[in-house]
């Protein structure tokens, strides 16, 4: 693993590199070489796996953070790799020619975020949602309280209460 | 798309939700004449539901005791609920002592089990199930979910009162209920039934146009017929 | 025979196999419970069924086929009640046996199964139509070790007649073709439990694979002749099995106990064994029943 | 050895033509340049006309024509044969028309293909 | 009475007078050569009628004024004044076809024909061998001529090959002639057979060189590749003269020299004749190009006529209407298809589709190709017929063996032709012109031919007995062939009606033939009255329709066996080009053409052995045969290729659902109980006794329990509506095979209920089919869907279809099952008898299939404004189901009269069905068609009545109102499941279905193609090589003779 992030570090100029757990790194890389990168693992490095990808809504900082997981099962390696893009032009290179089943993901992040991913197929078809025309779910601009008052007909007289609170006041009534 | 549809001369709407099959669009016949093929208006029976009135008041009784004691029920487990079912069959609750039975589809089911939380996507399936079943037909809410959102109540995809879609005629409150609580529904409808109560399908034929408003609140893709037959 | 008389007496038996048929259906359901340890359906679920489904308030129809359909089906099981005499010696209980033979029943078993199909088909569901497909291509197998049962105790019987191959089994318990022809009951009794419909060939109406197979858009009162039709075909079939296999019946207490010992010998099997695909229970018929039926007629031959 | 005194004119030219004959149709057979061939057929004609001849020859009499030398009334006692001589006459006329004819295809066959060469005439086959 | 002589003299004279004229009065000496060549004709014509009109014998005429052997001596006869006639006539229509090239090539071209003609008339009519030779050779060389002057590519090679083989020909024959001389001392041949010399080793050689000199003239296989390149190469008007003028010449002279040789010479005729007629016609069979195609066509009917003159010894007085009748066929349809290949003007096969602009064109073509084969009403029909026959009674089976298997060869590349004619892909190109002069010389020698068909019938023994109104009707309707269609289908059915009028007082006390008879008269009227949907004038379907319904009716009416075999042939033909007329038939036309040829040859040949020792062809002595085992399997195997037994049944499906609309239910409803009329009638002579004791019985038996199960099973596999049909004809045919080898009263009765049956449903389902396909326009099942609703007339005579078919009561089908089953028993057939039932049941698959895939499941929706078949499709649909329904009340009304047919002949006496008013009964059980009918009926209305008042307010919903687990169905198409229905089945006895036969059938097809294409390469396109070929054949022939 040593080598491989050397080598990473040499080649792609990966940063952040991080131990998470054992036998699994975590890394950082700029978005225009995740599919150089991925590619790179997929054929030589023996990561054949593509486990997932996800997305990170980072509101804060205006970015998009895209995870990619590959595993090597024969050595039983796990590699993240990270790579941010832009929240306005939320757009990323498809890997679906590396492995297949990644314009599964997509399509759902497309839905869910928002992301673009140009080329990869059925990529527009709705894939959890049928005829969602609002702003992506999990963008976190999206209120989803909100939405769910004005569309699902709240049934009055339910109150939300904090947990801890709520059961301190029921088992332990007599303590402040 | 399969090259079925491929040939044909599909006409671009306004509606982006309306699937691809659903659109208006012309074959060509036999003959070379063009045929102009409406889906929506052509393969689907248009017409409104209509009320089927109770008969004379004996006789009622009579049959409303036979459907109570041969509740036929549609396999079809919405959410986390469905897993309590099949347990209701087996030797310890033993439903079926009560003339409850799974039947595979809607057209001889007369009971719809919403079994837990409702996404607008299973919702959409759930109405076109129960209104493909025939009159008199009853629905049992399974959980907290289905009465006002349950854990889900704030999310952007889950209904959060079923009455607005269906006319309930048992809720059964719990996250999730056990069998008993559903053999106890079971009870509670079979005495509705026999009591002449239960005519959630009249019921929603008359609030038709309130239900239907209701469903299309939240179903925006819906293609399909505005009633089920 | 006064023909008012017989008609008569012929709806009077029909309803006597109607009953018998329900309660045969439910006391079978009762005794698998109880096999599997549950309390079970009440003994009269099966009419509270069949009252529930002409109660129903709405009906469908998909096209003058699918409203034709039932009327076949229960015609094909109303004509092989009236084709079977029912009871050996008593002219009032043969019903109309004298226009056809053993032959006659044959056939005219398809002509229900043609109008299920028929029915099914105009539904115009794909699970209707790939149910029968199934069910057909089954039936071809089921029917062929019947086929030879038939031709070994016509050869045995010299005779094709119902009423005289029971004539040939009375005297004694010892002069049933079960006794006498073992193999061409053995045979028949694989076939049997194949046109029953009960596991192992029950892949027709299988509800985990496509629901409830043919009648899958059957309903209400089309859906109450259907089961009209299946208390009355049960026993009907049971009593022919009877009738060519174990002696016949000379009275309906006789005629009861053993249609419920045939039609127990084919819901027992299917308690134990697992479903057959179709393209598995087919070779299987074509094996060792159609072996055991060749054997029945080799018998005679030889 | 062969006793020439027991040879008389009649057989020495059945034989000539004979032998003629078969190396006629050898060539005809074996040569592959088509005026050899047409050769070779004239070859066989000869050899035809004189077998023609022989067979009608009879010994020590004269050529079937009548003139001062043979006597009109015993022509037939003196004189050979005269049938195959008319024969041989018409045959040699129709041969001269065949040789002629084959050579007026030989020329027309050469100014199609350049080339006498009968291996070169197989376009027709099968 | 003018002289030959004359005639002679005046075609020489104007050769010479033609040849001075200028190009400029080339129309005067064209007229000059017409009319110099009609004088001859003229001459012949007189002497011909002379000859007919009295019996005086040939005459003989001298030149010279001298009697042989100062002179030359002409003989003229009936033969050499036909024969010149026919010479003269070729050498007239040649010059008039001809008139365009001729015109380009001036004077010489015309003086050559005239010498040519002259040629041929002294050949004929001189009786002095070395006069023969000289214009042998004059002949030739005219020819040579000829060809030169034809300016086509390689014609100058051929024409050298061709020279140097007539050369080295020529030289033998001389020397023959010589060596004759020598022996015998004359010339003329009457002189030289009265001298009855003693046969010495050197007059054998002598004759031998005679003979095999005048026999290489007639291009013996295989030593004429020479002739074939001529063919190929030569103006198809010079080819057309040397098949029909030298051939017809050389001919003669071989018959004029036989007398001279030894006996053997016949043999050696004979063999050589008849391996030139096989061997020539199995290399024919992979040739392409049209002319030399026609080559060894021409080479293999020669052959033929050689053999008949070997054969005249054994023939004796018949051998005149022989050779006559084969003869002209040769002749006129040869010469024609020549001209015809010179108006084609190119030479692949393929090219002959341009017939189809003009249609009287491709109607002469089949006249000609149908008259080589030998089909009736063509002369060589007769000529064949008669031919084998004498054979047989000399017990020559050998000799008939090769005759039918050289003919069938030869049928295989004729058909392949005609199918490129009529079905073959349309040239782009233009069309050429037809002009007077091609058009005239063709269409009088096609009307001729019809003349020569006359001619042979009438002087051909039994030919009298031939029924030849229906022929005389059929080409009424040929001549009407401008008329529209509803016109000519209302005098077809009138005609139909007329014949069955006229013809049932014959049969009415026969049941067994007139339910036949009903079948054929009755369907095909039925099947006609389909036809009136047909718009435009539909041209050249009346005729053949008419033919094959001709046919079949003579099957009925026949009482001996020439009358059964013309029928039979007269059937093929009509069926033949009915079937051909469907879209992509070539192929499947093809096929059914050539099972039916050799199934026709296989009957002639067991008619052929049935007559030997005996006298009289009536049908009679097919009992009494002296072969009984051949005749029987042979003629039965001959007719299961018509029933489309298993193993000849891979015409049948591409035949049957490839026809027309309303033709598939005349080919399969009507057409096949041809077949299975001629076993009842092959049964009927074993009789029943000897039936029981014959295993062929058994073998059918089984053959029929063996095709029902697999023609079923394939069926239920098929995604075409039609051949869906065709296969369940084809396993209903087993049915009827099986019931037939019975041979036993209730075993026929099971039969002819099956034949009925089979007629009355298949022609029913095929119409109603044959409707729906032709409103949706495919035949693919799962394309169609839910048309009960546009079609419900259609879908109820389906229904009613399928219930006969499926055997289920009340309907007859059932009829069929329940005597089946006794049969079985009865018979003890169990276990063939179980594969029966087995097939029935199966039976029931495809039924479902038919109709559920086409009227029910969901309608599609390019089909949504299809319409109801058309009435004329709807009315024998309806007359069909009404018969159908009385069939089934009431089968005593047919079945009691049949019984008692059967039972009072002497074949199946005993085991009866016994009646008792309506109800039948066997010792094994009882039936009452009436009263089951009567008891389902009223049952299923109560039933219906109850169902209707309880459900009487159901909403009538669509075709999308379906459950589909709560989703909604994507397109009808998706929906609709119908395609590869029985999937699961498949897996489980699929691999019966596997296409082995036909596999099999292939790999004979291609050997017999591949050896035909080896074989053909000896004739390698060397002139020398075909040389030694002459030396050698003429060396192997005499080591062989000596």
């Amino acid at each position: 693993m040593e080598n491989l992030i050397n080598k990473l570090q040499d080649m792609f100029a990966v940063k952040d590199v991080q131990d998470s757990k054992k036998n699994q790194i975590l890394l950082t890389v700029k978005a225009s070489k995740v599919p150089a990168l991925l590619s790179f693992l997929k054929e030589f490095e023996g990561f054949k796996v593509l486990v997932m990808i996800s997305s990170v809504d980072w509101i804060e900082i205006g970015k998009f953070q895209l995870s990619y997981i590959v595993n090597d099962p024969d050595k039983k390696n796990d590699l993240i790799i990270r790579a941010f893009i832009s929240r306005k032009e939320a757009s990323m290179i498809s890997i679906h020619s590396l492995w297949g089943h990644a314009s599964t993901f997509q399509r759902e992040i497309k839905e869910m975020y928002g992301i673009d991913f140009p080329g990869s197929p059925r990529v527009d078809e709705p894939f959890l949602l049928e005829g969602w025309d609002d702003t992506p779910p999990m963008r976190r601009d999206f209120d989803t309280k909100k939405y769910s008052e004005e569309t699902f007909f709240p049934r009055p007289g339910r109150e939300s209460n904090d947990p801890a609170e709520y059961m301190k006041k029921r088992l332990y009534p007599d303590e402040k | 798309m399969t090259e079925e549809l491929k040939d044909n001369n599909i006409e671009q709407v306004e509606d982006k939700f309306l699937a691809p099959e659903n659109r208006k669009h012309t074959v060509t016949g036999p003959e070379g004449e063009i045929i102009h093929v409406d889906p929506l208006q052509d393969y689907y029976c248009n017409e409104r539901p209509k009320a089927e009135d109770p008969r004379n008041k004996i006789v009622e009784k009579f049959l409303n005791w036979a459907r109570a004691e041969s509740l036929w029920v549609l396999g079809f487990g919405t959410g986390c609920g469905s897993i309590e079912i099949p347990p209701l069959l087996s030797p310890r609750f033993d439903a079926y002592r009560f003339g409850v039975a799974m039947r595979a589809t809607p057209r001889q089911s007369s009971v719809i089990i919403i079994s837990g939380y409702l996404a607008v996507k299973t919702l959409k399936r759930v109405i076109r199930s129960y209104e493909q079943m025939q009159n008199p037909k009853f629905v049992i809410a399974l959980g907290s979910c289905t009465i006002n959102g349950g854990m889900y109540w704030d999310s952007y995809n889950t209904i959060n009162r079923l009455d607005y879609y269906l006319p309930v005629d048992v809720y059964v409150a719990g996250c999730m209920p056990r069998p008993e609580a559903i053999l106890a529904a079971f009870d509670k409808l079979k005495t509705r039934i026999k009591e002449g109560r239960a005519e959630g399908a009249n019921e929603y034929v008359e609030k038709f146009d309130w239900y239907k408003a209701n469903q299309k609140k939240v179903i925006k893709n819906w293609n399909m017929p505005d009633y089920n037959w | 025979m006064d023909i008012v008389k017989k008609i008569g007496f012929v709806l009077l038996g029909l309803f006597i196999v109607l009953n018998w048929g329900l309660l045969m259906a439910g006391i079978m359901r009762k005794i698998i419970a109880r096999v599997s340890m549950r309390r079970g359906i009440k003994i009269f679920q099966p009419y509270i069924n069949l009252i529930k489904n002409y109660s129903i308030r709405s009906q469908l129809t998909h096209g003058i086929m699918f409203y034709l359909g039932p009327v076949f089906r229960l015609s094909g099981g109303v004509g092989i009640f009236l084709f079977m005499p029912m009871i050996y010696g008593s002219d009032i209980w043969n019903n109309f046996s004298f226009t056809g033979d053993l032959i006659l029943i044959a056939y005219f078993m398809f002509f229900g199964m043609l109008g299920m199909a028929l029915g099914a088909g105009e539904g115009g569901h794909p699970y209707s139509a790939i149910g029968i497909s199934r069910g057909l291509a089954q039936f071809t197998a089921i029917e062929l070790p019947l086929t030879l049962a038939i031709l070994s105790i016509a050869i045995q019987y010299q005779s094709l007649s119902i009423t005289e191959i029971v004539a040939a089994q009375q005297g004694s318990i010892l002069n049933w073709t079960l006794f006498t022809n073992p193999l061409a009951t053995g045979a028949a009794m694989i076939s049997f439990l194949g046109a029953m419909g009960h596991s192992p060939f029950n892949v027709v109406m299988a509800p985990q694979e496509n629901p409830v197979g043919p009648p899958t858009e059957y309903h209400g009162t089309f859906l109450g002749v259907l089961q009209t039709n299946r208390a009355i075909l049960h026993v009907v079939e049971a009593v022919l099995y009877m009738n060519l296999f174990f002696g016949g019946a000379n009275n309906w207490i006789e005629l009861i106990v053993k249609t419920f010992f045939i039609y127990f010998w084919s819901v027992f099997v299917g308690m134990v064994f697992p479903r057959f695909r179709v393209d598995q229970s087919i070779p299987w018929l074509l094996k060792l029943p159609v072996l055991i039926g060749v054997a029945a007629i080799i018998v005679f031959i030889v | 050895m062969i006793n020439f005194n027991s040879l008389n004119i009649e057989t020495v030219s059945m034989g000539i033509g004979v032998i003629l004959f078969v190396l006629g149709v050898w060539g005809i057979v074996s040569q592959k340049n088509i005026i050899k061939i047409i050769i070779s057929f004239t070859i066989v004609d000869t050899s035809i006309h004189l077998i023609l001849v022989s067979i009608g020859y009879i010994r020590g009499k004269s050529a079937p024509i009548i003139d001062a030398a043979i006597n009109k009334e015993n022509a037939a006692n003196e004189v050979v044969d005269p049938l195959p001589q008319a024969l041989v006459l018409t045959a040699i006329v129709i041969g001269l028309g065949i040789t002629a004819l084959m050579l007026s295809y030989a020329l027309r066959m050469y100014k199609e293909n350049k080339s006498l060469d009968i291996n070169k005439f197989k376009a027709l086959k099968w | 009475m003018v002289s030959p002589i004359s005639s002679i003299a005046v075609l020489l004279g104007s050769a010479f007078l033609v040849g001075l004229f200028k190009k400029t009065s080339y129309s005067f000496a064209q007229m000059l050569s017409l009319l110099a060549i009609a004088f001859p004709l003229f001459v012949s014509a007189q002497w011909l009628i002379h000859f007919i009109g009295t019996s005086d014998g040939a005459v003989m005429l001298y030149t010279a004024g001298a009697k042989p052997p100062f002179s030359v001596s002409l003989q003229i006869g009936m033969a050499e004044a036909f024969l010149t006639l026919a010479v003269n006539l070729l050498g007239l229509l040649s010059i008039i076809y001809l008139m365009k090239p001729f015109k380009e090539l001036g004077v010489k071209a015309l003086a050559l024909l005239l010498i040519l003609v002259m040629g041929l008339n002294v050949i004929i009519l001189s009786r002095d061998i070395f006069n023969i030779f000289v214009f042998l050779e004059i002949a030739s060389i005219a020819l040579v001529g000829l060809i030169l002057l034809g300016k086509r590519k390689h014609t100058y090679s051929a024409g050298f090959k061709y020279l140097i083989a007539v050369a080295i020909i020529s030289s033998f024959l001389l020397v023959g002639i010589a060596f004759v001389y020598y022996f015998g001392s004359t010339l003329n041949i009457d002189d030289f057979v009265a001298q009855n010399l003693i046969v010495t080793k050197g007059l054998s050689t002598a004759l031998f060189l005679l003979f095999i000199a005048v026999l290489l003239e007639l291009k013996p296989f295989p030593a004429n590749g020479w002739a074939l390149d001529l063919y190929e190469a030569a103006h198809p008007g010079v080819g057309a003269l040397i098949s029909g003028g030298t051939a017809t010449a050389s001919l003669y002279v071989l018959y004029k020299i036989l007398p001279m040789g030894a006996d053997y010479w016949s043999d050696v005729l004979i063999w050589v004749g008849l391996i030139s007629f096989l061997g020539s016609n199995i290399l024919g069979i992979s040739q392409k190009n049209a002319n030399r195609l026609l080559g060894y066509s021409s080479i293999g009917q020669i052959g033929l006529l050689v053999a008949v003159i070997g054969f005249s010894d054994q023939l004796g007085s018949h051998f005149e209407a022989i050779f006559f009748s084969l003869f002209i066929s040769h002749f006129l349809a040869k010469v024609g298809l020549f001209w015809l290949s010179g108006w084609v003007g190119k030479t692949e096969l393929t090219a002959w589709s341009i017939l189809r602009t003009k249609p009287w064109l491709l109607l002469v073509f089949g006249i000609f190709l149908f008259t080589l084969i030998g089909f009736p009403p063509f002369p060589s029909f007769f000529g064949k017929w008669q031919l084998i026959v004498d054979l047989a009674s000399e017990h020559g089976f050998n000799w008939i063996v090769i005759i039918l298997a050289g003919s069938l060869f030869e049928g295989i590349y004729l058909f392949r032709w005609l199918g490129y004619a009529i079905k073959g892909e349309k040239s782009t190109e233009n069309k050429p012109l037809l002009d007077w002069q091609t058009a005239l010389p063709i269409g009088l020698f096609a009307l001729l031919i019809i003349g020569a068909g006359y001619v042979s019938n009438q002087w051909m023994p039994n030919g009298q007995s031939i029924n030849l109104i229906p022929v005389f009707f059929i080409l009424a309707l040929f001549v009407l062939d401008f008329l529209p269609a509803w016109i000519k289908n209302t005098i077809s059915i009138a005609g139909l009606v007329v014949y069955g009028y006229l013809l049932y007082p014959e049969l009415s006390d026969d049941t067994l033939r007139l339910v036949f008879a009903v079948i054929f008269l009755g369907g095909g009227i039925l099947t006609l009255i389909a036809g009136y949907s047909v718009k435009g004038k539909r041209a050249g379907f009346f005729p053949f329709a008419l033919m094959m319904f001709a046919g079949l009716i003579g099957l009925v009416e026949a009482d001996n066996l020439l009358q059964f075999f013309f029928a039979w042939e007269l059937m093929t033909l009509g069926s033949y080009v009915l079937i051909i007329r469907g879209k992509r038939s070539m192929l499947h036309a093809y096929n059914y053409m050539l099972f039916s040829l050799g199934g026709a040859y296989l009957i002639f040949m067991g008619m052929a052995m049935a007559t030997a020792g005996q006298s009289g062809i009536s049908l009679e002595i097919l009992r009494t045969t002296a072969f009984p085992g051949w005749t029987y399997a042979l003629m039965a195997i001959g007719f299961l290729t018509k029933t489309a037994a298993l193993g000849f049944h891979i015409w049948l499906p591409g035949a049957h659902a490839e026809a027309e609309s309303d033709v598939s239910p005349m080919v399969s409803g009507i057409l096949l109980k041809g077949g299975v009329f001629g076993l009842i009638v092959l049964f009927l002579a074993m009789g029943g006794e000897q039936a029981q004791a014959n295993p062929l019985v058994y073998v059918l038996g089984w053959l029929g329990a063996i095709t029902a199960l697999i023609g079923n099973l394939i069926a239920v596999f098929q995604e075409d509506a039609k051949k869906l049909l065709a296969y369940s004809s084809i396993g209903n045919l087993g049915y009827v095979l099986f019931a037939l080898a019975f041979m036993s009263n209730i075993g026929w009765m099971t039969a002819i209920t099956y034949s009925l049956n089979h007629f009355l449903f298949k022609t029913l389902l095929f119409l109603a089919i044959g409707g729906v396909v032709l409103r949706v326009k495919t035949h693919n099942m799962h394309e169609m869907g839910g048309l009960i609703k546009q079609m419900p007339l259609s879908f109820i005579a389906v229904l009613i279809g399928i219930i006969t078919l499926a055997g289920i009561p009340p309907l007859s089908g059932y009829a069929g099952k329940w005597l089946f089953y006794n049969a079985v028993i009865a018979q003890g057939w169990y276990f063939q008898g179980a594969i029966v039932f087995f097939a029935g049941t199966i039976a029931f698959l495809y039924c479902f299939k038919l109709i559920y895939a086409v009227f029910l499941g969901q309608p599609k929706d390019k089909f949504r404004q299809v319409k109801e078949a058309p009435v004329w499709y709807i009315i024998p649909q309806i007359i069909l189901i009404i018969g159908i329904m009385v069939f089934s009340a009431r089968p005593d009304l047919i079945l009691k009269p049949v019984g008692e047919l059967l039972s009072g002949s002497a074949y199946f006496p005993t085991d009866p069905l016994n009646w008792e008013s309506v109800t039948a009964s066997t010792n094994l059980g009882y039936w009452s068609g009436y009263k089951i009918m009567l008891v389902i009926g009223v049952m299923f209305m109560v039933l219906l009545g109850w169902l209707l008042l309880m459900s009487r307010k159901a909403q009538k919903i669509k075709q999308f109102d379906i459950v589909y687990a709560g989703e909604t169905p994507f397109t009808p198409g998706t929906t609709h499941f119908s395609h590869n229905m029985f999937a699961p089945l498949y897996r489980a006895i699929g691999f019966l279905t596997l296409p082995m036969i036909t596999q099999s059938w292939n790999r004979v097809n291609s050997t017999v193609h591949d050896f035909a294409d080896s074989a053909r390469k000896i004739y390698s396109g060397n002139g020398q090589s075909y040389l030694v070929q002459i030396l050698a054949y003429v060396v192997i022939v005499y080591l062989i003779l000596f």
